[in-house]
C-alpha cells in the first residue's frame, strides 16, 4: 500500500465523488463524512509512515503519461507538502462534518470530494504538468461552490476568482513550457519533472524571466498585492465551507509553489527579486491590515486578514534561509488552521443571523459565551500570540527575514500591531458591549455539530503552538536540503552570499546540466 | 501537336485514388438506390453512408501502414501526393465524418435527412476534402475545394429554414469570391513559375532566389485571402458566425472541423517554403493574422448571447490559435496542429452535438435564436447529466486540464516557445484566459442560475436519440480520457509529420 | 504593337478588378453572381495567355476546370437564389441580414 | 528542587484551567478557594526555592524543546536564580493575597469563575516571564501577561470604556513588543542563541553599534509593558478593570516586567552605559511627569495608577544608572505597598458602589477603620517616610543619583518624592478625613469582609517591614547583579540628605492635609487655570493620540479600502476586463449581417495585404536609399 499511498490519497476522493452520484441525497452528508474520514486516516498513516529524517522525496510514484513530451505521473512528498496534504484532508473532513442545512447537499459533497482530489494532487505532484493539471482543476469545484452556494454577488465573485487565477496560471504555464524547453536544449530530451529541473543551472537572465512568469501565476493565487482583489469577493460571497477551504488550503498552493518551484529553480532570480517582493509583502501586511480595519463585514475582516498573513508567509519564504522558509511553511499550516477556524466561526453566526455585518451584532459574548471563547482563542492565534500556532510561524518568518534586511523586517513586524488593531476592534464590535439588537438576545450558543469541527482545530492550534516539533522537524529537514541546493546552484555572488551555505547537509539533487 | 499518350498503368498507382473513390462510389450508389426506391428510411442511408466512410477509413489505415514502410507515395500522373500530412488530415476528415453521420438520426424529424441527396452530397464532400489534402497540385486542390464547398452550401441550405438559406447564400457568395482569389493567386504563381505544383514552384523560387518578390507577394496575398476564407482568418471570417448560426448545430460542428483541417493542410503546403524562405513580410503578416484571428473573435465571442454563435466565434479563435503552427513551421508545431485538431474534433463535435440534442423543432416564443444562454439556465437542476457533460466540453474548450484540448494547447504553446515565439506564446495564453470567460459563462448559466424552463429538463434533450447519445458519449470519453491517448497520438502524428518533411 | 503576355495579364487584372468592384457594389444577388463570373473568367484569360507563353498545357487545363467549376457554381447559386426568391420575394442583398453581431 | 520549580510554575495554570472549566457557569465558590490554595502552593514552593537560592544555589531546568530549526534552538527552559526568585516571591505573594481578596471583591459578580481563571492564567504567564531562561520564553510570558491584561481590563466587557481600554492596552503593548521582537532577532543573528547565559557571554565581543541597537530595542519592549512615556496612556485607562486586577497586574507585577527585563539584561546595559543614562533620564522624567498628573486627578484609581507610573520611573532611573539591585528592591517594596493601596481603594469602591471620585467621599475613616489604617500605612510607605519600606528603597535610589553625580536626575527624583507625598495624602485626606460628603450622594458605606482585610494584612506588614530585608537582600541578589554599594562618603552629607528629604516629604504631607482635610467643595478658580487644565487632561496626550493617530488611522484605513482598494486596485482589474468586453461590444458591428459589407471586408483584407506587400516590396527595392535617409535623420 505504501508504494501507492499518494495515488490512493488523490484518487480515493475522486472515485468516491463519482460513486457519490448514486448515493441518495439524504445520505450524502454521511457518505461524505465517511469518505473523508477514511481519507484523513490514510493521510495520518502517511505521516506515520513518513521518515522525518529523510530530507528528499518519499513515497515516489512514477508512471509515464506522455513520454514523448516528458510528461509523467510523478508523485512524491517531503516534509513541506506532507502537512499541507494532511491539512487538506483534515479540512475536507471537518468541513463536510460541519455542513449545516445546505441545498443540494449531494452536489456539495461531491464537489468537495473532487476538490479534495485536486488539493492533494497539487501538493503531491512532482511533475510540473501534473501540478498544473491539479492546480487548474482545483478552480472548477471552487467556482461551482462559490457560484452555486454563494451570496448575492456570487456569480461575479466566482467568475472573477476563476478568470483571475486562470489568467495567472496560463502565464505560469508558458513559463513552465519555456523551462521545459531549456531543459530540452540542455539535455536533449523533454522532461517536466521538478526534480530533473532542479538539476538545471540557468543563466541569470533566463532565471529572471522565468521567475517572473511563475511569479504571476503564484502571486495571484497567494494572493499578493496588487493581485488580491479577487479574494475579498470570493470570501465575501462564498459559503462558509468554500471560504474555509479557500483560505485554509487553496491559498497555500501559491506559497507552496514558491518554495517548490521559484526558490530551488531560480535561486539567483529569487535573490534578485527578494526586495521587490519584500516590499509587496510589506504592502500586503500593512495595507491589507488597514483595509481589514475599515471593513464592516466580519467575514471581510477575516478575508483581508488572510491576505495580510499571507504577506508574512511570502516574506518568510523569501528570507532564503532555513529559519525563514521553515517558518513560512509552518505559518502556512498555522494560517490554514486559524483562518479556516475563523471562517467556520463566522459561518456559525451567519447561520443564525444571516448577516455578517458587525453593526448587527454586539454583546455576543454574553449571549454565546462558548462561541466567544473559541472565537477569542482563534483571534488571539491569528494575532500571533505565543503558544498558539501562528506565533511559531510568524516568529520564524520574521526572524528569518531579519538576516536579510533589518528595516524591512521592522516594517513587516508591524503585522503584530496592525493585526491586533483590526482583530481586536472587530472582536470588540461583535462580542463586547451590551446586547443592543433584540434579534441577538436569544441566539443559541454554538451547537454540537459546529463544535465537532471547531474543537479539533482549537486543540491543534494550541498543541502546535506549544509543541511544534513534530511538524517543525520534518519541515526543517526538507527546507535545509532546498536551501543547500539553492546555495549550491547560485551563480551570482549576491545569491551565494545571501543564501546560507549549509555544510554537511544533503543536497536534494546535484546540479548537472547547465544552460548557457 | 499532341503526342500519343502512353503511360504504363502500374506507374499511375491508381491505388492512391482509392480513398477518394470509395465515398464517390458510395454517393453514386445511394443516388442509384434512390432512383429505384423512394421513401426509404433515413436510417438506411445513414448506415450505408457510415459503411462507406468506414471503408474509406479502412483504406486510410492501409495507406498509413504503407506510408510507414515506403514513405511518401505519388500517383496518378503525380497528381496525388500521399504523405503524412495527407493521411493525417484524411484521418481527421473521415473520422469526423464518421462521428457526424449518426447525428442525422435525431428523434425529431428534420426533413433534410429524409433526402437521399443529403447523404450523396455528404459523401461527395468528403471526397472533395480528401482530394484537397492529398495533392500539391493547385488545380486538384481547387477542384477538391470547390467540390466540397458546393456540396457544403447545398447541405446547409437543405436545413430548410430562412436562416439557413441566408447562411447558404452568404457562404456561397463569399465562397465564390474566395474561389476568385484562389484562381487569381494560382494564376500569378503560374505566371511566375510556369507550374502549378507547389514543390516545383518552390524549387523555381528558390533557384532564382525569390527574384520577383513583389509578384510573389501578390500571389501570396491572394492565396492567403482564399485560404483565409476557408480557415476563417480575420478579416475573411465574416461568414463564419452567420453560417454557423444558420446551419443546423450538427452541420456547424462539422464545418468547424473538417473544412478547416483541409484548409490547414493546404496552407501548410503552400506557406511552408515561404515561411522558411526568410521573407520578413511573410512572417510579419502571418504573425499579425494569427494574433488578430486569435484575439478579435475571442472578444466578439464575449458579447454573444447565443451559445452557437459564441461557439462559432470561438472556433474562429481556435483556428487562429492553430494557424500559429503554420507561422512557426517546426515539426513540433505541425504535429501540434494535428494533435490539437484531433482533440478539438472530439470536444467541438461534442459541444455542437449537445446543442443539437437540445434543438427544438421550432423556435419557442420570446426566443430569437435556437440556443441563447438563458435557455441553459439552471440546467444542473433539471438535467444534471446533460449539464455536466456540456460543462465538460466547455472546460475542455477553455483548456482546463486534464481535458482533451488542454494537451493540444500545451503542445502548441510549447512549440511556440521552442520556436522562439515567446511573445506569441504569451498572447496565446492570454487569449485562452479571455476565452475562459465565455465558456465559463455557459457553466455559470447552467450551474448557478435558476431555471427558466420550469423544472422540466426535457427541453435539453428534445432531440436526443440513442445514436446522438452514443456520439456524445464518444466525444465525452475522448475528451475526458484524452490523457491516455495523447502519447500514442503524438508519437503517431510526429512520425508522420516528420517523415513528410515538415 | 504586338500584343504580348503583359497585355493579357493587364487585361485579366482589369477584368478581375471590375469583378471585384461588382462584387462590392452590387446589391442584386443575380448581378453579384455575374460579377463572380467575371472574376473567374478574368483569370481564365490570364491562364490561357500564360499557358501559351510557357507553351504548357497546364494553364489551359486549369482554365477548363475553372469554367467547369464556374458552371456548377452558377447551378448551385441559381438554385439558392430561386429558393430565396420564393421565400422572401426579392433578391436584394440588404434584406439578408437576420443574423448579425 | 525541580519539583518545587514546577509546582511554583504550573500550580497557577492548573488553577486557571480548573476555573476555566466552570467559566460559563454561575459563581461557584470552590473555584475561588481552589485557585487561592493553588496560588498559595505556588507561593510555598517559591519560598522553598528562595531558601534554596539564599543558600547560594540556583535551579536551572530544561523542560522540552519548543522550536528548533536551522541553527535556532529554543527550549522551554526555566531558571530560578537570585533575580527570578525575587520576582517569583513578589508575584506569588501579591497574587495569593489578591486571589483571596477577590473571593470577597468579586462576590456578586456573574463572571466569578471566569475572573479566577483569567487571574490565575495571568499569574502563570507572569511566572513564565520571570522564570524563563531565554528571551523567547520571556516573550511568551510577556505576551501572555498582555493577553491576560486584555482579558482582565475588559473583564466587564459590556462596558464600552472597559473594552476600549483593554484594546488600547493590548495594542500599545504590541507596539512595544515589536521593538522587543526586533531586539530578540538582533540577539539571535548576532549571538546565535537566545539563552540568557550564552547570549550575554557573547555580547562583550560584539561591536558597539549592534549592542546599542539591541539595548534600544529591548528597552522599547520594556517601555510598553512598564508604560513609560510615550506609551504610558494605557495604564491609567486600564483602571477600568476590576480593582484586584489593578492591584496585581497594573501595580505590583506586570508593569514591573519592563524593569525586570532591564535588570535581567544587565550585562548588556552594562556594556552600553549611554543607553543606561537614557533609561535613567526617561525614568526620572516619567516619575515627575506622572506624579504631576496625579496631583489634580479626580479618579481615585487613576491617581494610584499615576503613582505607579511615577514609581516605575524611579525603578528605571535606578536600573539605568546601573543600580540594578536597587531597582529590583524598589520593585519589591513598591509591589507590596502599591498592591495594598489598590486593595484598599477596592474596599472603598465597594463601600461606595464603585464611585471613584474622592471629592464625593470624605470622613470614611469612621466607617472603614481597617481600610483606613492600611491605606494610610501604604501611603506613608509610598511617600517614603522612615521606617517604612518606601523609605529604604526610594532613598537608596536618590542616593544612587547623587553618588553617580547625576544631579539633575537626583533633583527631579527628589522633587517627585515631595509630589508623591502630596498626592498620596491628598487622596487619604479626601477619602478618609473631613466631612462625610458621601451622604449628599446617598451612599451607605460599609467595611469590607473581614477575610479581605485579613488577606490584606500581610501586605500591610510587608509594607512596613520590607525595608529591613535590605541587607539580606543585597547579599543575596548581588551574587548575580553588579555588587555596587551606594554610600555617600561623607556622613554629614548623608545625614543632611536623609533628613532633608524626610523633612521635605513630611512637609508635603502636612500641606496636603492642610489643604484637603477640610475640603468643602471644588475650587472653581483653580480649575480655570491653565496648568490645571493641562494636568487634568494628562498633558493632552490621550487627546493627541486620539486625534492624530487613532482617527487618522481609521480614516486612512477607510480611504485605503473605499478609494484605493475598491476604486483603484480592484477597478483597474475590472477596467481591463470591461475594456475587453466593451471593445467587443463596440466592434461587433463589423458583423452587421449585410452580405455586401462582408464581401467588402474580404476585398478590404486583400487590399490591405496588397498595399502592405507593395510597401514591403518598395522597401526592399529601395532599402539602400531608406537606410541612407534614415541615417541622415539620425535614426
Amino acid at each position: 500500500m505504501l508504494d501507492h499511498i499518494l495515488s490512493i490519497l488523490i484518487f480515493l476522493p475522486a472515485l468516491a465523488a463519482v460513486l457519490g452520484f448514486v448515493v441518495h441525497k439524504d445520505s450524502a452528508k454521511a457518505y461524505g463524512i465517511a469518505v473523508s474520514i477514511i481519507e484523513f486516516v490514510v493521510s495520518l498513516y502517511l505521516w506515520f509512515a513518513f521518515d522525518p529524517n529523510v530530507s528528499g522525496m518519499q513515497f515516489m510514484e512514477s508512471l509515464p503519461i506522455v513520454p514523448a513530451f516528458g510528461v509523467n505521473y510523478l508523485l512524491g512528498i517531503d516534509g513541506i507538502s506532507l502537512f499541507i496534504i494532511i491539512m487538506a484532508s483534515l479540512f475536507t473532513m471537518l468541513g463536510i462534518a460541519s455542513l449545516g442545512e445546505t441545498k443540494n447537499m449531494k452536489n456539495m459533497v461531491i464537489t468537495l470530494l473532487f476538490l479534495q482530489m485536486t488539493m492533494v494532487g497539487v501538493f503531491a505532484a512532482l511533475d510540473a504538468i501534473l501540478f498544473y493539471v491539479f492546480w487548474e482543476l482545483s478552480l472548477v469545484p471552487m467556482l461551482y461552490i462559490i457560484g452555486a452556494w454563494g451570496g448575492p454577488l456570487r456569480i461575479y465573485a466566482s467568475v472573477k476568482f476563476f478568470l483571475y487565477t486562470f489568467t495567472g496560471s496560463l502565464i505560469m504555464l508558458v513559463g513552465m513550457l519555456f523551462m521545459a524547453y531549456l531543459y530540452y536544449q540542455a539535455t536533449g530530451h523533454w522532461s517536466f519533472s521538478i526534480l530533473e529541473w532542479y538539476r538545471l543551472i540557468l543563466p541569470e537572465s533566463y532565471q529572471l524571466w522565468l521567475f517572473a512568469a511563475f511569479f504571476i501565476g503564484f502571486a495571484i493565487k497567494v494572493p499578493m498585492f496588487p493581485f488580491h482583489t479577487w479574494l475579498p469577493y470570493a470570501h465575501g460571497q462564498a459559503p462558509t465551507i468554500g471560504s474555509v477551504i479557500l483560505a485554509a488550503v487553496l491559498l497555500k498552493m501559491g506559497t507552496y509553489a514558491f518554495i517548490r518551484f521559484s526558490l530551488p529553480m531560480f535561486p539567483d532570480a529569487a535573490t534578485f527579486f527578494m526586495f521587490p517582493i519584500a516590499v509587496l509583502a510589506i504592502i500586503m501586511i500593512i495595507y491589507t491590515a488597514m483595509v481589514a480595519y475599515a471593513q464592516e463585514d466580519i467575514k471581510q475582516v477575516v478575508a483581508y486578514s488572510s491576505v495580510s498573513h499571507m504577506g508574512v508567509i511570502v516574506l518568510g519564504t523569501f528570507a532564503l534561509n532555513v529559519e525563514g522558509i521553515t517558518g513560512s511553511v509552518f505559518l502556512m499550516i498555522g494560517h490554514g488552521i486559524v483562518s479556516g477556524a475563523l471562517f467556520l466561526l463566522v459561518g456559525v453566526i451567519y447561520d443564525r443571523r444571516h448577516t455578517k455585518l458587525m453593526s448587527e451584532f454586539g454583546g455576543l459574548a454574553s449571549v454565546m459565551p462558548r462561541y466567544a471563547t473559541i472565537f477569542g482563542i482563534m483571534m488571539m492565534a491569528s494575532v500571533g500570540l505565543p503558544l498558539l500556532i501562528n506565533f511559531v510561524g510568524e516568529f520564524l518568518s520574521l526572524l528569518g527575514f531579519y538576516q536579510q534586511s533589518h528595516i524591512t523586517t521592522l516594517l513587516a513586524g508591524t503585522a503584530i500591531i496592525v493585526g491586533a488593531v483590526y482583530m481586536l476592534s472587530a472582536f470588540k464590535k461583535a462580542f463586547f458591549g451590551e446586547v443592543t439588537n433584540e434579534k441577538n438576545r436569544n441566539l443559541p450558543d454554538i451547537n454540537k455539530r459546529e463544535l465537532v469541527a471547531l474543537i479539533p482545530l482549537t486543540i491543534i492550534a494550541i498543541w502546535l503552538g506549544i509543541y511544534p516539533k513534530p511538524i517543525l522537524t520534518p519541515i526543517n529537514n526538507s527546507v535545509e536540503s532546498i536551501v543547500a541546493l539553492m546555495h549550491e546552484k547560485a551563480i551570482t555572488p549576491e545569491a551565494k552570499s545571501r543564501i546560507p551555505a549549509l555544510e554537511g547537509k544533503i543536497i536534494m539533487q546535484k546540479s548537472e546540466a547547465e544552460v548557457r | 501537336m499532341l503526342s500519343h499518350v502512353n503511360v504504363p498503368l502500374e506507374s499511375l498507382n491508381i491505388a492512391t485514388l482509392v480513398p477518394m473513390l470509395i465515398p464517390i462510389i458510395g454517393a453514386l450508389f445511394i443516388l442509384v438506390i434512390d432512383l429505384f426506391k423512394k421513401d426509404l428510411s433515413k436510417s438506411m442511408y445513414v448506415m450505408l453512408s457510415l459503411l462507406f466512410v468506414l471503408l474509406d477509413f479502412g483504406s486510410l489505415i492501409d495507406f498509413s501502414i504503407q506510408f510507414n514502410t515506403n514513405g511518401t507515395m505519388l500517383g496518378y500522373f503525380d497528381l496525388m501526393l500521399v504523405d503524412g500530412l495527407a493521411l493525417l488530415s484524411q484521418f481527421i476528415i473521415v473520422g469526423a465524418s464518421l462521428l457526424f453521420i449518426p447525428l442525422a438520426l435525431t428523434s425529431k424529424r428534420f426533413h433534410e435527412f429524409s433526402y437521399s441527396e443529403f447523404f450523396a452530397l455528404f459523401l461527395f464532400m468528403i471526397a472533395g476534402f480528401q482530394f484537397m489534402v492529398a495533392t500539391d497540385n493547385l488545380i486538384l486542390i481547387f477542384i477538391g475545394l470547390e467540390t466540397a464547398s458546393l456540396a457544403l452550401y447545398t447541405l446547409i441550405a437543405l436545413h430548410n429554414r430562412t436562416k439557413s438559406f441566408e447562411a447558404a447564400v452568404k457562404y456561397f457568395t463569399m465562397g465564390a469570391l474566395a474561389a476568385g482569389f484562389y484562381v487569381f493567386g494560382a494564376m500569378v504563381f503560374y505566371a511566375l513559375t510556369g507550374s502549378v505544383e507547389i514543390h516545383q514552384m518552390a524549387a523555381v523560387f528558390e533557384a532564382d532566389g525569390f527574384a520577383n518578390l513583389p509578384y510573389i507577394l501578390v500571389g501570396v496575398v491572394f492565396m492567403l485571402g482564399a485560404l483565409g476564407f476557408k480557415l476563417s482568418l480575420v478579416p475573411f471570417h465574416t461568414w463564419a458566425p452567420d453560417v454557423y448560426e444558420g446551419a443546423s448545430a450538427s452541420m456547424a460542428g462539422y464545418m468547424s472541423i473538417v473544412p478547416k483541417i483541409a484548409g490547414f493542410v493546404v496552407a501548410m503546403r503552400m506557406f511552408e517554403f515561404l515561411v522558411h524562405s526568410g521573407i520578413v513580410w511573410m512572417d510579419v503578416i502571418l504573425y499579425a493574422t494569427v494574433v488578430i484571428t486569435m484575439t478579435a473573435p475571442n472578444i466578439w465571442a464575449l458579447v454573444q448571447t447565443d451559445v452557437k454563435r459564441m461557439l462559432a466565434y470561438s472556433s474562429i479563435s481556435h483556428a487562429g490559435f492553430v494557424m500559429a503552427a503554420v507561422l512557426i513551421g517546426s515539426t513540433q508545431a505541425n504535429s501540434a496542429l494535428f494533435l490539437y485538431w484531433v482533440l478539438f474534433t472530439f470536444t467541438n463535435l461534442g459541444s455542437f452535438s449537445m446543442l443539437w440534442i437540445s434543438r427544438q423543432k421550432n423556435l419557442p416564443a420570446g426566443q430569437s435564436s435556437d440556443h441563447p444562454y438563458t435557455k441553459f439556465a439552471g440546467m444542473i437542476k433539471t438535467a444534471p447529466l446533460v449539464a455536466t457533460v456540456m460543462a465538460l466540453f466547455m472546460l475542455s474548450l477553455a483548456g482546463i486540464p486534464p481535458f482533451g484540448l488542454f494537451w493540444g494547447k500545451l503542445y502548441m504553446i510549447s512549440s511556440a516557445v521552442a520556436g522562439g515565439y515567446i511573445v506569441l506564446a504569451l498572447i496565446m495564453a492570454l487569449n485562452s484566459a479571455i476565452a475562459g470567460y465565455y465558456y465559463v459563462k455557459l457553466i455559470v448559466y447552467m450551474f448557478m442560475k435558476e431555471p427558466v424552463h420550469g423544472l422540466e429538463g426535457k427541453v435539453y434533450s428534445m432531440n436526443a436519440s440513442t445514436s446522438l447519445r452514443t456520439i456524445i458519449g464518444i466525444a465525452a470519453i475522448g475528451t475526458v480520457f484524452a490523457v491516455i491517448a495523447v502519447n500514442p497520438l503524438l508519437e503517431f502524428i510526429t512520425s508522420f509529420v516528420y517523415n513528410s518533411g515538415y | 504593337m504586338e500584343i504580348g503576355l503583359t497585355h493579357y495579364l493587364v487585361l485579366a487584372t482589369i477584368l478581375f478588378s471590375i469583378g471585384l468592384i461588382g462584387v462590392m457594389r452590387r446589391k442584386n444577388l443575380l448581378m453579384l453572381f455575374f460579377a463572380t463570373e467575371i472574376l473567374l473568367n478574368a483569370v481564365n484569360i490570364g491562364f490561357a495567355a500564360i499557358s501559351h507563353y510557357y507553351n504548357d498545357l497546364t494553364g489551359q487545363m486549369f482554365a477548363f476546370f475553372i469554367i467547369a467549376v464556374a458552371a456548377s457554381e452558377v447551378a448551385v447559386g441559381l438554385g439558392l437564389l430561386i429558393v430565396w426568391h420564393k421565400r422572401t420575394g426579392n433578391i436584394n442583398l440588404d434584406t439578408m441580414s437576420s443574423m448579425r453581431g | 528542587m525541580e519539583l518545587y520549580l514546577y509546582i511554583a510554575l504550573f500550580a497557577p495554570l492548573v488553577g486557571s484551567l480548573f476555573a476555566g472549566l466552570f467559566g460559563a457557569s454561575p459563581k461557584t465558590l470552590v473555584t475561588g478557594v481552589v485557585n487561592s490554595s493553588l496560588l498559595f502552593a505556588s507561593f510555598v514552593a517559591s519560598s522553598i526555592l528562595l531558601v534554596h537560592v539564599l543558600n547560594g544555589e540556583t535551579v536551572h531546568v530544561e523542560m522540552m524543546t519548543w522550536m528548533a530549526t536551522g541553527n535556532l534552538y529554543i527550549p522551554f527552559g526555566f531558571v530560578v536564580d537570585q533575580v527570578s526568585v525575587t520576582m517569583m516571591m513578589v508575584v506569588t505573594v501579591v497574587s495569593t493575597i489578591v486571589h483571596i481578596y477577590s473571593i470577597g471583591y468579586m462576590d456578586h459578580d456573574k463572571g466569578f469563575n471566569r475572573f479566577f481563571s483569567y487571574l490565575s492564567a495571568f499569574v502563570f504567564s507572569m511566572m513564565v516571564l520571570v522564570m524563563s531562561d531565554n528571551f523567547a520564553g520571556l516573550f511568551i510570558g510577556w505576551e501572555g501577561v498582555g493577553l491576560c491584561s486584555w482579558l482582565l481590563i475588559g473583564f466587564w466587557y459590556h462596558k464600552e470604556t472597559a473594552t476600549w481600554a483593554a484594546n488600547e492596552a493590548f495594542i500599545m503593548n504590541r507596539i512595544a513588543d515589536l521593538g522587543m521582537l526586533i531586539g530578540i532577532f538582533l540577539i539571535y543573528w548576532n549571538t546565535g542563541t537566545l539563552q540568557y547565559d550564552k547570549a550575554f557571554a557573547i555580547m562583550p565581543t560584539l561591536d558597539m553599534t549592534t549592542l546599542i541597537y539591541i539595548g534600544i530595542f529591548l528597552f522599547v519592549g520594556a517601555m510598553g509593558k512598564s508604560a513609560q512615556f510615550p506609551l504610558h496612556t494605557w495604564l491609567a485607562d486600564a483602571m477600568e478593570g476590576p480593582t484586584p486586577v489593578s492591584a496585581l497586574i497594573h501595580a505590583a507585577t506586570m508593569v514591573t516586567a519592563g524593569v525586570y527585563l532591564v535588570v535581567r539584561a544587565n550585562p548588556l546595559y552594562h556594556l552600553v552605559p549611554e543607553i543606561g543614562l537614557f533609561i535613567a533620564s526617561l525614568g526620572a522624567f516619567v516619575a515627575m511627569f506622572a506624579a504631576s498628573m496625579a496631583l489634580v486627578n479626580r479618579d481615585m484609581k487613576r491617581i494610584i495608577a499615576y503613582s505607579t507610573l511615577s514609581q516605575l520611573g524611579y525603578m528605571f532611573a535606578a536600573a539605568g544608572l546601573g543600580a540594578y539591585w536597587v531597582a529590583l528592591f524598589h520593585l519589591m517594596a513598591h509591589a507590596f505597598f502599591k498592591a495594598l493601596l489598590f486593595l484598599g481603594a477596592g474596599n472603598v469602591m465597594h463601600a461606595m458602589n464603585d464611585e471613584l471620585d474622592p471629592f464625593k467621599m470624605g470622613g470614611l475613616r469612621k466607617k472603614m477603620v481597617g481600610t483606613f489604617i492600611m491605606m494610610t500605612l501604604a501611603s506613608i510607605a509610598l511617600a517614603g517616610v522612615f521606617p517604612l519600606a518606601g523609605f529604604f528603597s526610594k532613598d537608596t535610589i536618590l542616593e544612587v543619583g547623587f553618588v553617580e553625580h547625576h544631579y539633575v536626575i537626583y533633583t527631579v527624583l527628589l522633587l517627585t518624592a515631595g509630589l508623591t507625598a502630596f498626592y498620596s495624602f491628598r487622596l487619604v485626606a479626601l477619602i478618609f478625613h473631613g466631612e462625610e460628603r458621601y451622604k449628599l450622594f446617598g451612599f451607605h458605606p460599609h467595611e469590607a469582609y473581614k477575610f479581605m482585610l485579613f488577606a490584606m494584612s500581610p501586605l500591610a506588614i510587608l509594607a512596613v517591614i520590607a525595608g529591613s530585608f535590605k541587607t539580606t537582600y543585597f547579599d543575596m541578589v548581588t551574587k548575580l547583579l553588579p555588587e555596587t554599594e551606594y554610600h555617600i562618603h561623607s556622613h554629614v552629607v548623608e545625614w543632611v540628605m536623609i533628613l532633608g528629604t524626610q523633612a521635605f516629604v513630611i512637609a508635603a504631607i502636612w500641606y496636603a492635609y492642610k489643604k484637603y482635610i477640610n475640603f468643602k467643595g471644588e475650587d472653581k478658580e483653580f480649575e480655570k487655570r491653565l496648568c490645571y487644565k493641562i494636568l487634568i487632561n494628562q498633558y493632552y496626550i490621550p487627546y493627541f493620540y486620539e486625534e492624530y493617530i487613532s482617527k487618522p488611522y481609521k480614516e486612512l484605513s477607510d480611504i485605503l479600502w473605499r478609494k484605493v482598494d475598491l476604486k483603484i486596485v480592484d477597478a483597474t482589474v475590472d477596467l481591463i476586463a470591461m475594456t475587453i468586453y466593451k471593445t467587443g461590444e463596440n466592434t461587433r458591428t463589423m458583423q452587421n449581417g449585410n452580405l455586401s459589407s462582408m464581401l467588402r471586408w474580404m476585398v478590404a483584407g486583400i487590399v490591405i495585404l496588397l498595399s502592405l506587400a507593395v510597401a514591403f516590396g518598395l522597401a526592399v527595392r529601395y532599402s539602400d536609399e531608406i537606410t541612407s535617409v534614415l541615417s541622415g535623420l539620425g535614426v
